[in-house]
């Protein structure tokens, strides 16, 4: 038997394997369908950001940090400050991460994140002008991926918005010459709302959430949807050279809208109590 | 940019008649031409409002280097671009980040429905190129590199159909375009294999409480249908009517 | 026998038997050796351009557009205008095609493309002047291949010369701060001249114009010359690994000038009746 | 920019304690987890005064390009990078030239260490991750480096243990922290091999006479020897005593 | 920019004399020294008016990824690269789209004079390094490099010997130096290999008549014909006379 | 016995025959240990360049030039001129040269001689503004590597250090709207001392001087040190993947204060005298 074949094999057991327990809606870790791993936020990690958080969601870990400067707005919306989110799969993390320029994996990640932000009006980007058309706060949210043991997708988001919930950026005044100054005065970011996102993988006919990196190995499609605290939802896609059905969109929107609730009080409590 | 910010009350009128004279629940105007580079072994040209889209398939083919060839199936690769005259301001013409994303997902979405596993060690390459973008560029681009698909003679279970749905001035219309997409609260785009009802994109920017999100999806899905018949047709007009011929949504 | 000795084989008898019609004064298409084939240029096709055209020299087909915005001049000449030819041989238009940065041949073509252009002064570029030094137009000419069939240096000059002579720009105002503000107003581009190239291959002793991509493969040398609206030359650029004689060089540059009033008038009959 | 130029003066008080409290002979305090990431080979954290530095090491194994393996040996490979967060101003995630060049030093501190002739033909990969930066982040990223590489049980002659010296208000000081490299007149980072006393890494940025040279060189051997202990107690920890545990420099 | 714009009439004066003295039939003084770098195979340093220009050929040698050599012939692979310091404002040393065009155009001047059949599956590398640039350094680039392929002992129909006509204050002049090329009207770059009379590099920038271009060419020819004499001189001088002999133009 | 054996053996024979050579204080080429090829500096060889000189150690052969404009400071040094070193190992100069954007081994080799310059404060960059935070003089320093055989540590440090002692710089004024203008006349830079480097390759036990390509093939370790006018250390760099031992480092750096001064004289001969 070719080593080729014997790979089909050993996928297929396990596919078959995976199967059995899904449909006794279990896991190979024990977690039932619609669990997520053990969630846990550390906030000011990093001393010298604005805002910071540490990200374990399983045993995938990360760490985003909130860096704030002046900048200029983009002239077709001059009345409203930058806010810019990029992530990194650093080359310690997996035996698969390369270093390098983000790859279309990456790319993807980091804009699925600040799409969830961004479309949920998290941060009123109305409030982070200075000047208009002249003077903004620009907001850069970096995360770097540490380990990873899949749904970077959802700890990539908590990992975001946890930094920004956290972050005291400087506050500036215009002086005599209408130039920005710093002053000492540390404030909040203009929060408007908690997105969460959750991402679910179908495996044949399931849909599980927060799938580790065994299972997105067998899943077929992937569908990441973020939701609001008034339980709108506001960013989504789809990945993977899989399909859905219209009813898995369907039970996928109404699970996101659950688990988001469940998800949201944890980042709450991490962030004001942590 | 946020689509919380944007006054978008004059975007539909009283009667609900959009600013390009649509109802809420119409399609813009739409037109397929199959085959008509000569080099690609598949080509469509697909007009969508404004929208002028080129796709074409070269494949399957050899694949370079050797060591990316899996044993199995085709390798399916896609790159969707814009020219640099197609938007408003003069685009860069390196690959921005966007494109790479909709690289991905317009692969994504056409993928669930090639038989790549007839063609083992080779590879498929997918071009989209839009010469003139009006807002679901995305959408109609995957719609015309089905059709491409199909002309290059690839093994499908289906054409791949794309339509997006929104939220305008409150309310959910079919197939938003570039000023709706800009000023409006969402944009949900879609695409389907008609046939078995399996979506294979779903993107989703903007605001949708779960009633509206249902709705947009089933509206968005019956667009995906409408597009699917003018696929059709166009093939058929390829390949057993007149060459070139162009045809008309009507609704 | 070796595979490739069984291609040289091949291309040798191809060789032969294109030298055969040459020497009779025909070609594999049935043209005769300083015959054009089909040229067809529709104007205005990309409305969201300033000037646009869609051009087919026989199976060779593209696309050019221009948009124009307001720049900073060089500052070695900061009375003139900008003025920017790129092309992109898009994947798409050949199984050669790879897409990814410019190589050295669409370097190349841009360049002299943009050299004809430049060189017999079309464009009054100090027209485009707006407040000097500061405030110049800058006019972007991209060119986007779509199929390629032989003679890309002809096509991709008529496609920026037709979109530069149906553009109609934004005119610009001062305001009272000395400020650009647009108008309503559309304007021409300053055309001062037509500039036509013309390209021929050197395939043994002959010179045919406006080669075929199978012509190219067979051909030896090749030489662009670009020629006014007076019969001056105005710029040239001789490629592939072969050479010319000076008579051929010469041959050339007569030929050149004469077809060039033909492809003038049929780009102005496209241009100013279409 | 040179060291010439700052006014270093309340860099070091009257009874020669510096602005954080130390004094001129002690190190900051530093903790290091060994082991600590799920998927490396091996994997430590070291804190060193404010600097968070994460290193991993995969391998050995295999090479891709096959052709740039070697017969005879493991090829080391280091990449040295800063998190855009770690520094005062966000730092642009594509590698600086100086990163690049800490990248160099740091593969040719650790590997004189290493017995890469036990494995031909693979690769070993030593990554260094800065969190956050504090002056010294390359000395402490070795130290952390060498501990990560040991408990990915790379055969080695000896750890490797890094430390700067240098010279502020006038004065040689041990290890440099970021207000005293940007202040001060000289940075000398050292690594050595502990036990052979073999020096692997040397720079020297800013001014020292032969004197303050020898007596700077002293000092950071005597840190590095400090270094040492900890890298030593915190594998004797995580192998022998309790998991992940947290050692702080007595002094 | 265009040619049209320059006030070129104190370009030549009413004498027939040129800024920098010269004749308008005249070269500019011209030194060619053979096979001055230690490590390559062959090697030219060419001073041709301001031109300072340093050629060097390194081949045949093995092709690097293989696949690309050929089955029948060597392949030539050209670079002309301006240092940093070599032109008026700092050049920024990564290749211009300009140099890219100008290695093309070299390297298909060189092609036609070597006899790369009889080294196949090799490649030749020619690097051509403007050391200072003053107009016609195309020319003097491939004037050097032909010499240093003829150096390195490449098989050879003939040496390719390169110079400009052009059009400076209405005439027609040879040799056109950087001024005249900024303020000219036009510029007629030409390489030939001499005895056979073959036009190798032809290039046109700017406006010419019939009459104009036939004289330039014949003048540009007659210019390369006294490049090729020093070039010669300068192998024979390299070969049988005294090492390193410095040739200059007698006119 | 396998090609690659058959390498071992004869690097074995050359590391025997190098060996045998050093316990006898001498080299392959006939120097003492610590004695330096010939070195050669030809100041003004390119007319177009602020400064420049052409440098040859040994057969290493390479040419640097500085070039000088108007820039804007860092903002956090507004106080201070910019000063930028470069280099590059043209292919030209080694059958192992690529072209191509620097290498490690390229960059650190600038960054030394960068930090010799630097640290050593060669130059008065104070003295180099113009205007505080906004205009400031921006020296520029290229090396182009001709021939590479061995030490380009020193020789590129050699090139920078001269041609910067050659440069004569266009004064700029500022006219009465605090705008710099340009006059005729020229000055040097503000020199201070004369940096020079000192390069030692260990091979076993022994520290040699300025190694050839030949010597460095065999080298364990390598260390430079950078000594100014007062014989203060000012900049110093160990590479390769070998060690020292600290009484190694600690004789390098006195062969590197006493060797300085003999080449600090042959550079300021070179200069003033050239």
């Amino acid at each position: 038997m070719s080593a080729v074949k014997k790979i089909f094999v050993v996928e297929q057991l396990r596919r078959v394997q995976m199967s059995d327990l899904l449909a006794r809606g279990t896991r190979l870790d024990g977690r039932g369908l619609s669990d997520f791993r053990e969630l846990t936020i550390t906030t000011n990690v990093i001393e010298k950001a604005e805002g910071s958080c540490r990200v374990k969601l399983g045993n995938t870990e990360l760490i985003a940090g909130v860096k704030v400067n002046l900048g200029t707005p983009f002239p077709d919306t001059p009345d409203k400050g930058l806010l810019v989110v990029s992530a990194e799969v650093l080359p310690l993390a997996s035996p698969y991460a390369e270093p390098g320029p983000p790859d279309e994996n990456t790319i993807e990640l980091a804009r699925v994140a600040d799409r969830g932000i961004r479309e949920s009006g998290m941060i009123d980007v109305s409030k982070l002008v200075l000047v208009e058309g002249k003077h903004v706060y620009a907001v850069f949210v970096d995360v770097s991926i540490l380990n990873v043991d899949g749904n970077l997708f959802d700890a990539t988001s908590y990992a975001v918005v946890s930094s920004l919930m956290t972050a005291k950026i400087p506050k500036y005044v215009l002086d005599d010459k209408g130039q920005p100054s710093k002053t000492d005065e540390m404030v909040s970011l203009p929060i408007q709302t908690i997105p969460v996102s959750v991402t679910q993988a179908r495996i044949g006919d399931h849909l599980i959430v927060d799938p580790t990196s065994e299972e997105e190995a067998l899943m077929e499609s992937r569908i990441t949807l973020v939701s609001d605290d008034k339980g709108n939802l506001c960013a989504g896609q789809k990945g993977m050279p899989g399909s859905l059905t219209t009813d898995q969109v369907l039970q996928a929107a109404s699970t996101a809208k659950l688990k988001g609730e469940e998800i949201r009080s944890i980042i709450k409590k991490a962030v004001y109590n942590g | 940019m946020g689509k919380q910010g944007g006054d978008s009350s004059s975007l539909i009128n009283e009667q609900g008649i959009r600013a390009d004279g649509r109802r809420i629940d119409e399609l813009r105007p739409i037109k397929i031409e199959v085959g008509i580079l000569k080099n690609a072994d598949g080509s469509a040209f697909i007009q969508f409002g404004k929208n002028k889209i080129m796709a074409a398939v070269y494949g399957p083919k050899e694949v370079h280097p050797k060591h990316s060839a899996l044993p199995d199936r085709s390798v399916l690769r896609c790159r969707y671009h814009m020219s640099p005259f197609s938007t408003e301001e003069r685009k860069n013409p390196a690959p921005s980040r966007r494109e790479i994303e909709i690289s991905k997902v317009t692969r994504e979405a056409l993928e669930p429905s090639l038989m790549l596993e007839d063609y083992p060690r080779t590879a498929i390459d997918v071009f989209v190129e839009v010469l003139q973008s009006d807002g679901g560029s995305r959408c109609a681009g995957i719609s015309a590199a089905s059709v491409a698909l199909a002309d290059a003679g690839i093994n499908m279970r289906d054409l791949v159909s794309a339509c997006a749905a929104g939220k305008v001035a409150g309310q959910v219309v079919l197939d938003v375009d570039d000023t709706e997409d800009k000023e409006g609260q969402a944009d949900l785009p879609i695409a389907i294999m008609s046939t078995s009802n399996q979506v294979t994109l779903l993107q989703l920017d903007g605001q949708l409480n779960e009633e509206e999100f249902n709705k947009a999806l089933s509206w968005a899905l019956s667009g995906c249908k409408k597009v699917y018949e003018l696929q059709r047709e166009a093939l058929i007009g390829r390949y057993f009517g007149k060459n070139e011929k162009v045809l008309e949504v009507e609704q």
